[in-house]
């Protein structure tokens, strides 16, 4: 067990360092970037002198470094700072955003996940079976599809054809939760369906890896039932490499649904994220990059720690 | 009948214009305040039903939006100041201006010092109530050296804001300009609650009738009717939720299925399509807004006025309004002055520019050159379909011998990059309500937005005096010269001026639809209602 | 059993098969892999089933259960257990009789064992399964089984999980579980093929005693037929999936009617002549004082001192983890030493092989023992044998080829084998080209490193007696690190015993071979198997007695 | 030749489909100018018309024929997306293979920065430098290739990490060979079968990830027909129930399914090939 938690408190560590570096990578590739947040705010109406102003009042003419260590500095004691375009407390204003986020992808994985484990375990019962080859082609399909393809066609049938989920995921924070919950349901089954193809495959891969194992022969030779070989003896060792593939496609529907967010009118981090971009919100974009990237980071770990536990062979060694 | 209730009645039935009205009414000896109530309680007769909530679609608008005034900067964000705040003055829907906050002004016979004399009893969202002081720190939010406003040049002209007691505002101008009443109507403008001189532009209080429930920069806008509003015959809904739906078949679909109950930008290309489903109507004003391609009159080839004008026969409008627009437009006759603009020169005044190879060829030979190759930059950040306007362009000019050589510009940083320093560039314009305010911003010498770099002395001359003329039709008559002088002889081509394409559900209900801006002059929340 | 004469009860027949065959699948085609075998078993009986590598026994054991491995079916012939048709029984029935009527026990009960459960679970899964037993009696059971297997703390092993537990226990446990239903017949597939010999040996005498006691049918699969005559009443001797001879087994081992029995039987008589060290100034290898370890552990080698003289064959002994592949490494440098150097002809090698010249790398080569990854798949046996040439001694083109022409032909191998990838050669032929290829370098130390284990015992024969062959030709040096006694017996000059990283004797083949011996050396000599069906009584007995 | 037709003849009819599509799609990407009957950015007739004589598709928002647009579009992005796969590959493979051979600092550095990358969304991080770099076509191949290779290495560092410990890796090492040697011709040749799966999924992904770009307004800049922004210019149509904008979409389907068929079975046949011993 202090394995496991040493190895958390290096791998935390060494997230920190991630962290740091990416937050110096999105800095310097937003300093690269034409413009900043005075001219995109100001546009075609932006003068010399009120460019100045402006940059004056949001510190944009300090050096960049300057910039990037007091931000760091701000960082080092909580403290993300404000939106340079209305002076929100980034917190603040990413919390939300995220908390959207989160519940997305929450709601996506709970359809996705027991969905393709569940087929998974099945296609591999069933292996080479109409079932099996069925499931497969579909899947398949669906990943083929690009998202916006796969969000278009739902909306054609169950908003607007027959009406029976909402077109725009509008969620508004005074919404109840079942009515945000309806809400989000076209989003969440676009997503499902794009990433239950990964998870499923992956299951059903795994499994079938196993079953030229010998322990899975044993388990044959000792008379046991197709589905207690299956259940009882591949899926358990099977775990780890679902486990990744399902932490990977969960730290998707977190990071990587500024597409969906777009076609729902979602209010999502995504969206705040490319804003953010385009009007060179540096603290803004910053914070949500740190954001997705302490998600992808805490999601690999957890994906490791889990890995460990499903396997006796690590949680005990000898 | 006396003749005051004809008005009133021709005015109900739409037969006049409320500028027509307020013009007859005056003649009987009204007051425009007067005058002003009474057509809105003329309007009222017409009408409307209280109550609803208005879901508004918008396709505009980024999570950086800021309430304050001065960083408006989306369509999004300038209906919902309108929305939320009043002016000292309003562009009416029917294009004429009306008194808001301020119940009339004055001007000295120089136009030099407006007087405006603040209606009394108005009350912010907040309670407090509305005073001269709160004006002059609402104005001044926009001016002086560290102003970061986009409304800084149009504040410009004012030299001294001075508040003369509780309802009085003096305005002196740098120089004499009729037109001020109008320019304080802009949107930027919105007169805020002051503490010590200093206006609160963040907090979203307002004199409208809806007060801020919420807001989520980029997502929605929840409004409230203020109860204690003083406008009669004006915000009929109870409340009102202003969604941003950036990509359009959302938009669309969101109309169509019922979730909105009205979008602006409507996609011009499936338009047609839209406007067969019968719970949706489609609405459009034609308005001051229009691309222009402007060169640098500064710099050869565009300093010959030949080269321009060949540049302006080489042009197919017609096609361009079909294939960009589809047709939602109106064809430019190379000045920016609209059709809703008072002083528009007709076809009768000033002949409208047609295609013509022939004549495209003239000019160049006169200009003594035989063909012509010239660089068009041009990026969709400058308008939607600018580039493809670009290519239809180089088409066109082909046929006259003049090669186009279309540079496509990247859209971020386009209005820093290209405009105002490439040679002949894509432009759009919101346009302004009124001539001068249009020529002073970007035609007028030295002004930092002429984009043509363009200098016409007798241009310039009409310029001032026109600006404080008072009388009517020698004011006309200016303009019109001035338009034509821009037409034949400035550096801007304007092949068109776009429509603000809205979709409405149709229990939506409104009366003549503001054109000045998109959404009824950013007003659709405060005039319209449920049928 | 069969050391007690064949005195106990045979009973009534068990199992019946006639005319078995089986098929296997291998590039999209179906060929006989067993070509219709009968096979007899009574009640208490033990056959043992012998034969090399893809003789079929595994096969034809696992068919018994009336199953076939993925990749393989039963294509004819009938198998009839106590009545029931195996090959026509449906999958239900079939389901029933495993593991409840006849068991199975794997070669590596490491990997047949699921890792993801603990022992004990696992033992009383096929009883609870099959509604025999509850779980908590099966528990019971298993702990007694355990006792009687004499695994150590019997009532506590069970509740780890298979790696927490040697390999002798884990196949001990494994022989436990399959006795949980006190089936009528346990198919032993080669389980102490992959133990240590003194491990094997323990194993050997569990599995003998409880099924002695218990009276269960046992077919016993085994490529050693030192093993298989410890353990069987009758003995079936198989090849290519024919059967070759049956019998008796004390017959058999006495008269071997056919050749390939009397192969199988004289296969770990070769001996080589004892040679006499030739005295020299320096040794032509000399590992001096030499401890290493893998990252910051413990030490897996501590002070090893070794002379390896010109033209000899030193063989280095010692069971897995006795550190002596990783003595080859730090020889190598692949490993460098933590301390303690490395001379080759009285010059010290630098530790790391990055740091050596390309002559001190030639000089010094190495033969795997798995033929199968030693060899890359992607290269043709002219690129494999033609790399050294050109890169240590620079040979163009034409005398390459010539070169590797001779030299397949030093290795018994026809010219056109150049043209072959690996996949298309026997594990024997592999083998030759890996010593082709450290030949080809014109080395004057190979280092082999269990270079026979992987292979059937007349094909490592085989390749002894070529290794012999190339030393006596070209007197080249070979450093032999094995854990099997009959191979140091076989090609050795010298032996070193290694135990835990350290060398607990060294000498003349002969010094070593005759006693006195070190304790350990005594207790490896006498765990190898004999082909005498009485050794393994013989020997506990005399252990026992010593105790 | 004829172990070619075995083949073929083995392959389940999924993979035989798959192959086919494949091949009709190279085809056209080729002859997309003879094919056509219109010109790439070619305005032919008027806005929508529907599908009939003229224009089999019919025409697309501007007038463009929709079947010339199809077309070229596959030319357009098969070929970028080609390059880009093929670009992500080398520099991903190199990588990949290189620390593993070389492992120790080398390794960890290149794991690190690797997992930096990764840590940075994708399409986030796309949106950055092509908003930096503009969405030129050289652009957006290099950019998505750099970001598609952090995948790639991964890929190629777990897959050659089970090659390097194999005696023969350790026999090219202990003859002295150069690292490009050994990485050249010991470890990329064994550790070809899961990179060419993986290629034809990531040529999928990446086709995938162009037609999101484009999506969001930073694919490839119009006129230039390619299939992501084809489906954005035409979506609203969607609302109106017409499929036109559902064609290309569904092209991108069916090359990406024809792919992962071909891969699903290549993986089947080298895997496969293990089993049997």
């Amino acid at each position: 067990m202090t394995e496991i938690l040493t190895m958390v408190a290096q791998r935390l560590a060494l997230g920190l360092l991630t962290l740091f570096v990416v937050s110096l990578i999105i800095f310097l590739g937003i300093e690269l970037l034409p413009g900043d947040l005075t001219e995109a705010v100001l546009g075609q109406s932006a003068t010399p002198e009120t460019v100045a102003a402006f940059r004056r009042e949001l510190g944009l003419d300090l050096p960049p470094h300057t910039r990037y260590f007091e931000w760091l500095g701000g960082i080092l004691q909580g403290d993300f700072g404000k939106s340079l375009a209305n002076q929100r407390e980034i917190s603040e204003l990413i919390g939300v955003r995220f908390a959207n986020t989160l519940f997305l992808a929450a709601i996506a994985a709970i359809i996705s996940v027991p969905l393709a484990v569940t087929l998974g375990v099945l296609a591999a019962l069933h292996r080479n079976s109409f079932f099996d080859r069925s499931v497969n082609v579909v899947t398949l399909s669906s990943i083929s599809f690009p998202e916006f393809f796969v969000a278009y066609i739902l909306i054609l049938f169950l908003a607007v054809n027959v009406n029976i989920f909402p077109s725009i995921s509008n969620v508004s924070p005074d919404l109840g939760f079942w009515e945000r919950v309806y809400r989000v349901m076209l989003p969440a089954l676009t997503l499902t369906l794009v990433v239950v193809a990964h998870m499923m495959r992956m299951t059903r891969a795994s499994i079938i890896n196993l079953l030229a194992s010998p322990y899975i022969e044993m388990a044959n030779l000792k008379g046991l039932s197709r589905s207690r070989i299956i259940v009882h003896h591949a899926l358990p060792n099977a775990l780890a490499p679902i486990i990744n593939v399902i932490v990977i496609n969960l730290a998707y529907l977190v990071v990587g649904v500024v597409i969906v967010e777009v076609v729902f009118v979602y209010p999502g981090l995504g969206q705040l994220f490319v804003d953010s971009v385009i009007k060179r919100d540096v603290p803004v974009v910053q914070g949500s990059c740190l954001i997705f990237a302490a998600t992808y980071i805490l999601l690999n770990l957890t994906a490791d720690v889990l890995s460990i536990l499903s396997n006796p062979r690590l949680l005990h060694p000898k | 009948m006396t003749e005051w209730d004809h008005y009133c009645k021709l005015l109900e039935r739409g037969k006049i214009s409320r500028r027509e009205f307020m013009g007859r009414t005056a003649a009987l000896g009204l007051t425009t305040a007067l005058a002003t109530s009474l057509a809105a309680k003329a309007a009222r007769a017409a009408t409307p039903k209280k109550g609803g909530t208005l879901r508004l679609g918008i396709g505009h608008g980024s999570t950086t939006d800021t309430l304050d005034p001065a960083t408006y900067e989306n369509l999004y964000i300038q209906s919902l100041g309108g929305a939320v705040h009043n002016k000292l003055t309003e562009v009416g829907n029917t294009g004429d201006l009306v008194p808001e906050l301020a119940e009339s002004w004055e001007p000295t016979p120089d136009a030099k010092v407006w007087t405006f004399k603040l209606r009394k009893g108005v009350e912010f969202h907040n309670g407090k109530t509305l005073e001269a002081a709160d004006v002059v720190a609402s104005i001044n939010h926009h001016r002086g050296e560290d102003s970061k406003s986009a409304a800084k040049p149009i504040v410009d002209p004012i030299a001294d804001i001075k508040a003369d007691g509780k309802d009085t505002v003096v305005f002196t101008m740098k120089t004499g300009n009729a037109d001020f009443p109008f320019i304080i109507s802009d949107y930027h403008l919105s007169i805020m609650p002051s503490k010590d001189g200093k206006a609160d532009a963040t907090s979203g209080i307002g004199t409208s009738g809806y007060t801020i429930e919420s807001f989520e920069p980029g997502v929605r806008t929840k409004l409230k009717r203020f109860p204690n509003y003083w406008k009669e015959g004006r915000a009929h809904f109870d409340a009102a939720e202003m969604l941003v739906i950036v990509d359009v078949t959302a938009r669309t679909n969101a109309l169509t299925t019922g979730e909105i109950d009205a979008m602006d930008r409507v996609d011009l290309k499936t338009a047609h399509l839209l406007a067969r489903n019968k719970n949706v109507k489609i609405v459009e004003t034609s308005g001051t807004a229009h691309y222009t391609f402007a060169m640098r009159t500064d710099t050869a080839p565009f300093d010959n006025n030949d080269v321009r004008l060949a540049l302006k026969y080489a042009l197919d409008r017609e096609a361009l309004l079909k294939s960009i627009l589809r047709g939602h437009g109106v064809i430019g006759n190379d000045h920016p002055i609209g059709l809703s603009n008072r002083y528009h020169a007709s076809a009768s005044d000033l002949p409208q520019r047609t295609y013509d190879v022939d004549k495209a060829k003239f000019h160049l030979k006169k200009a003594g050159l035989s063909n012509l190759k010239v660089d068009l930059s041009a990026a969709d950040a400058a308008f939607a379909g600018a580039v493809d306007a670009a290519v239809l362009y180089k088409e066109h000019a082909a046929k006259a011998g003049i090669e186009i050589n279309v540079v496509r510009e990247p859209n971020d940083g386009y209005w820093s990059n290209v405009w105002l320093k490439k040679p002949w560039c894509a432009v759009y314009w919101g346009g302004r309500p009124t001539e001068d305010w249009m020529f002073s911003t970007a035609y007028a010498a030295g002004a930092p937005w002429n984009d043509s770099f363009w200098e016409h002395e007798r241009f310039n001359k009409l310029l001032i005096e026109a600006r404080a003329e008072l009388d009517e039709a020698k004011r006309r008559a200016m303009y019109v010269e001035m338009q034509t002088i821009v037409s034949n002889e400035g550096g801007v081509v304007v092949p068109m001026f776009n429509n603000y394409v809205m979709g409405l559900s149709k229990k939506v209900q409104h009366e003549k639809m503001g054109s000045n801006w998109s959404l009824d002059g950013f007003r659709a929340v405060e005039r319209w209602w449920f049928g | 059993m069969s050391t007690d004469g064949g005195k106990h009860e045979m009973g009534e027949v068990l199992l019946e098969m006639r005319g078995l065959r089986i098929e296997g699948q291998s590039d999209e085609q179906w060929h006989e892999i067993v070509n219709g075998i009968d096979l007899t078993l009574r009640r208490g009986e033990v056959l043992g089933l012998i034969g090399e590598s893809g003789a079929g026994k595994s096969t034809i054991g696992i068919a018994s259960m009336g199953f076939a491995r993925p990749g393989c079916r039963i294509s004819g012939g009938t198998i009839v257990f106590d009545g029931i048709d195996m090959t026509a029984a449906s999958e239900e029935t079939k389901r029933e009789i495993r593991g409840s009527r006849i068991a199975y026990v794997a070669q590596s009960a490491a990997a047949s064992f699921n890792p993801a459960h603990k022992l004990i679970d696992q033992y009383s899964e096929t009883p609870v399964q099959h509604g025999i037993l509850k779980a908590a009696e099966a528990e019971q059971d298993a702990k007694d089984l355990y006792r009687r297997l004499q695994l150590p703390d019997p009532d506590n092993i069970g509740y780890r999980y298979p790696h927490q537990v040697s390999g002798g226990q884990l196949q001990r446990a494994m022989t436990a579980m399959a006795m949980a239903c006190k089936p009528d017949l346990i198919v032993f597939d080669e389980p102490t093929t992959a133990l240590d010999v003194t491990t094997q040996i323990e194993v050997l005498a569990a599995i003998k005693d409880v099924v002695r006691q218990s009276n269960t049918a046992a077919i016993y699969i085994t490529h050693d037929l030192a093993v298989v005559a410890q353990m069987a009443d009758r003995i079936m001797v198989l090849r290519y999936g024919d059967l070759i001879e049956e019998g008796d087994a004390r017959e058999m081992l006495a008269n071997p009617k056919e050749d390939y029995t009397r192969q199988l039987v004289a296969v770990r008589t070769y001996k080589k002549e004892d040679a006499a060290a030739a005295a020299s100034e320096r040794p032509l290898l000399d590992v001096q004082d030499v401890s290493a370890a893998y990252g910051n552990t413990l030490l897996v080698l501590q002070d090893i001192d070794l002379q390896v003289e010109r033209g000899r064959t030193v063989a280095i002994v010692g069971e897995s983890g006795s550190g002596k592949s990783t003595l080859a490494r730090a020889i190598t440098g692949l490993l460098p030493p933590l301390k303690g150097k490395v001379l080759f002809d009285g010059e010290e090698l630098p530790a790391s092989y990055k740091a050596r010249s390309r002559d001190q790398l030639r000089h010094l080569q190495m033969i795997y023992q798995m033929p199968d990854t030693a060899l890359n798949p992607r290269q043709k046996v002219r690129d494999v044998i033609g790399r050294p040439l050109s890169f240590y001694l620079g040979m163009d083109s034409q005398a390459r080829e010539k070169r590797i022409l001779e030299l397949l032909d030093m290795i018994e191998l026809p010219a056109d084998f150049a043209d072959r990838y690996p996949g298309e050669l026997s594990g024997g032929q592999k083998q030759r080209i890996c010593i082709a290829r450290a030949l080809a370098a014109n080395p004057e130390v190979i280092i082999c490193d269990e270079v026979t284990s992987a292979l059937d015992q007349l094909v490592a024969e085989e390749i002894l007696k070529l290794l012999q062959r190339l030393q006596d030709d070209l007197g080249v040096t070979y450093l032999f690190i094995t854990h099997d006694l009959a191979t140091v017996k076989a090609i050795s000059d010298e032996i070193v015993v290694m135990l835990q990283g350290r060398i607990v004797e060294q000498g003349e083949k002969h010094e070593i071979l005759t006693p006195p011996h070190h304790e350990y050396t005594e207790l490896l000599l006498s765990s190898v198997p004999e082909m005498d069906p009485d050794w393994l009584d013989g020997v506990l007995e005399k252990r026992k007695a010593a105790q | 030749m004829k172990q070619l037709v075995k083949l073929l003849k083995s392959a389940p009819p999924t993979a035989i489909f798959g192959l086919l599509v494949i091949v009709v799609y190279v085809f056209v990407a080729f002859f997309a100018p003879v094919l056509t009957p219109y010109g790439e950015s070619e305005i032919v007739g008027s806005e929508f018309e529907p599908w009939g004589e003229g224009f089999v598709l019919g025409t697309d928002n501007l007038g463009r024929d929709m079947l010339t647009r199809l077309i070229y579009g596959a030319r357009n992005t098969i070929g970028i997306a080609f390059a880009t796969t093929c670009l992500a590959f080398l520099i991903g493979g190199f990588f990949g293979l290189l620390a593993t051979t070389l492992g120790g600092w080398v390794d960890q550095v290149l794991a690190r920065v690797v997992d930096v990358l990764m840590a940075i969304p994708t399409l986030i991080f796309a949106l950055l430098i092509l908003t930096i770099l503009g969405t030129s076509i050289p652009v957006l191949i290099v950019v998505i290739a750099v970001l598609d290779s952090t995948r790639v290495f991964r890929l190629a560092r777990a897959v050659s990490m089970n090659v390097v410990v194999l005696d023969f890796v350790e026999a090219a090492r202990l003859r002295g060979e150069r690292i490009w040697w050994i990485i050249g011709r010991e470890v990329l040749p064994n550790s070809m079968p899961p990179l060419v799966a993986e290629f034809g999924l990531r040529f999928c992904f990446v086709f995938l990830f162009i037609s999101a770009l484009s999506f969001l307004g930073l694919g490839l800049q119009p006129p230039t027909a390619d299939w992501g922004s084809m489906v954005r210019d035409n979506a609203t149509l969607i609302t109106y129930g017409d499929i036109t904008p559902l064609l290309p979409a569904g092209a991108i389907a069916l090359l990406t399914v024809g792919v992962n068929f071909v891969v699903d079975w290549f993986l089947h046949k080298t895997s496969g090939l293990r089993d049997e011993h």
